[in-house]
């Protein structure tokens, strides 16, 4: 019974975004992977995660972005993350995820970051 | 030092569905919120508790499906520090034996969890795992105030 | 007739936040699965256990914001009753005082709701309600097999 | 974190028909009040709720379908509902909700029930 993850895309000219709203469980990894996948198959190679509607994330769910990591290293492109809660990026600070993925305040920062 | 004494005990036994993990971080939540604590705190408890619960869901294969949860509030005139226990009757396992996930294997490797453990050891103040075969406890603290941060 | 032995037991402490009767039914759901009734029998179970969870929610005002629920199979060779016992500690009431809600009145009422117990007492085969200044205990059973229908 | 009740509008030439998906609990209630009575302010007089997409519902939830069956009689329409699990149309009996609402099996039969 529990809300399943939504998942938004924005898709502009230099790289796209995605947005979630909701629990990044197992399914909520699964489902954001399985859009980046398809932009990753389709040429994109600048993925954003906005994770402002995302207030709990569990490590099932953040394995599977790993997986988006690994396959942006592979392609040579950049996935970044951000507005991340306090708790999130901590956690994303303890697994060492920073250092593959960068981690942004708001999203005018990623999209100037992520340029170039 | 001694520890201090338990101002308030919630127990509960939940079943091991989905989801459920949730529901139990919401009551480590309301516990929290009650003594004060600042939410990123709070928040920090919540994701540990979720971590715990879905480790007993998934590994502890315990035949009865139950998690149990006790959130004790310590403290001497004010509370102190939450504690929080999760126990399962299930297989067990041996923690010194858990390899330390690491980043810069984990991204090639084929397997890419393990994490569940390390999160929760780095968002507590304290934690200790206790397990045999007749069922894992991980025991997990968090202290209102600052402690040599 | 002797009640039959009990042949399992499970034992529910559930926080009260919101949905959690949703959680609390799907135990009673797989419980009564596993001794296989069948699946409308089933789900009137789940639909009591919904409305049971609720009142305790909503109207005991127990302060320790928990709900007990024991699921018990009684039967002697083979699973002939499922029981289920929902408690709170709260406040109670006086079940003989509950007005019987009737559709009639409820149409042109203000206050359209009171049809938990009623709801309650249509879909199981026995109720029992204890009740008194130390909390509220609601007591009822499914047989598995037909019985006078 | 429970999903909530998602409500579908299918308005025809002679009735509307309101489909449900999820928990009918006191939010799934409201939410198919403020659709229904929103149907009624712009003239609809026969509407027709299709429960195939609910497995639960509480005594709450249905509480409020009752304030839609007074609207109904004050204006002289039709309230039905169909497509309802056995549990679901128990219940109904047992508080004696089908003396004020038809119940139909399925659809086409709702749709020609409704009609004259
Ligand atoms: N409650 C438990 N019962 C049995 N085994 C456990 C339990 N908790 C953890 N483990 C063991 O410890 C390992 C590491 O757990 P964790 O760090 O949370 O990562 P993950 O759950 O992703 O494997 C698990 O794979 C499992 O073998
Ligand atoms: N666990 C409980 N604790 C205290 N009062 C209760 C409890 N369960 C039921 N009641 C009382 O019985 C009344 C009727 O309950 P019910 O038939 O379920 O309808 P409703 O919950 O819609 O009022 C409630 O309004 C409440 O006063």
């Amino acid at each position: 019974m529990t809300e399943s993850l939504k998942v938004t895309l924005d898709r502009r000219d230099d790289l796209a975004i995605i947005y979630t709203e909701g629990y990044i469980n197992n399914q909520g990894g699964e489902e954001i992977a399985r859009v980046a996948f398809e932009l990753i198959d389709s040429g994109e190679k600048r993925v954003l995660l906005n994770l402002k509607g995302t207030k709990i994330v569990n490590s099932i769910g953040i394995s599977i972005l790993i997986e988006l990591i690994e396959k942006m290293l592979e392609i040579d492109g950049k996935l970044a993350f951000c507005c991340l809660t306090p708790t999130i990026e901590k956690t994303f600070q303890i697994m060492g995820l920073s250092q593959y993925a960068e981690i942004f305040a708001d999203e005018p920062a990623a999209v100037a970051g992520m340029k170039g | 030092m001694a520890e201090s004494p338990i101002m308030r005990e919630v127990t509960l036994t939940l079943p091991m569905v989905a989801d459920m993990e949730v529901a139990a971080s919401k009551t480590a939540t309301a516990m929290a919120a009650a003594m004060a604590m600042s939410s990123d705190k709070i928040d920090e408890v919540r994701m540990a508790v979720l971590e715990a619960c879905i480790n007993s869901f998934e590994h502890s294969g315990a035949e009865d499906r139950v998690v149990h949860i006790t959130l004790s509030v310590l403290g001497n005139t004010e509370p102190e520090k939450l504690r929080i226990a999760i126990r399962d009757t299930g297989v067990g396992f041996r923690p010194e034996e858990v390899e330390e996930p690491r980043i810069e294997e984990k991204i090639k490797a084929r397997r890419k969890r393990g994490w569940g453990l390390k999160i929760i050891k780095g968002l507590m103040d304290e934690v200790e795992i206790r397990s045999d075969e007749s069922g894992t406890t991980i025991v997990m603290s968090k202290y209102r105030d600052k402690r040599g941060e």
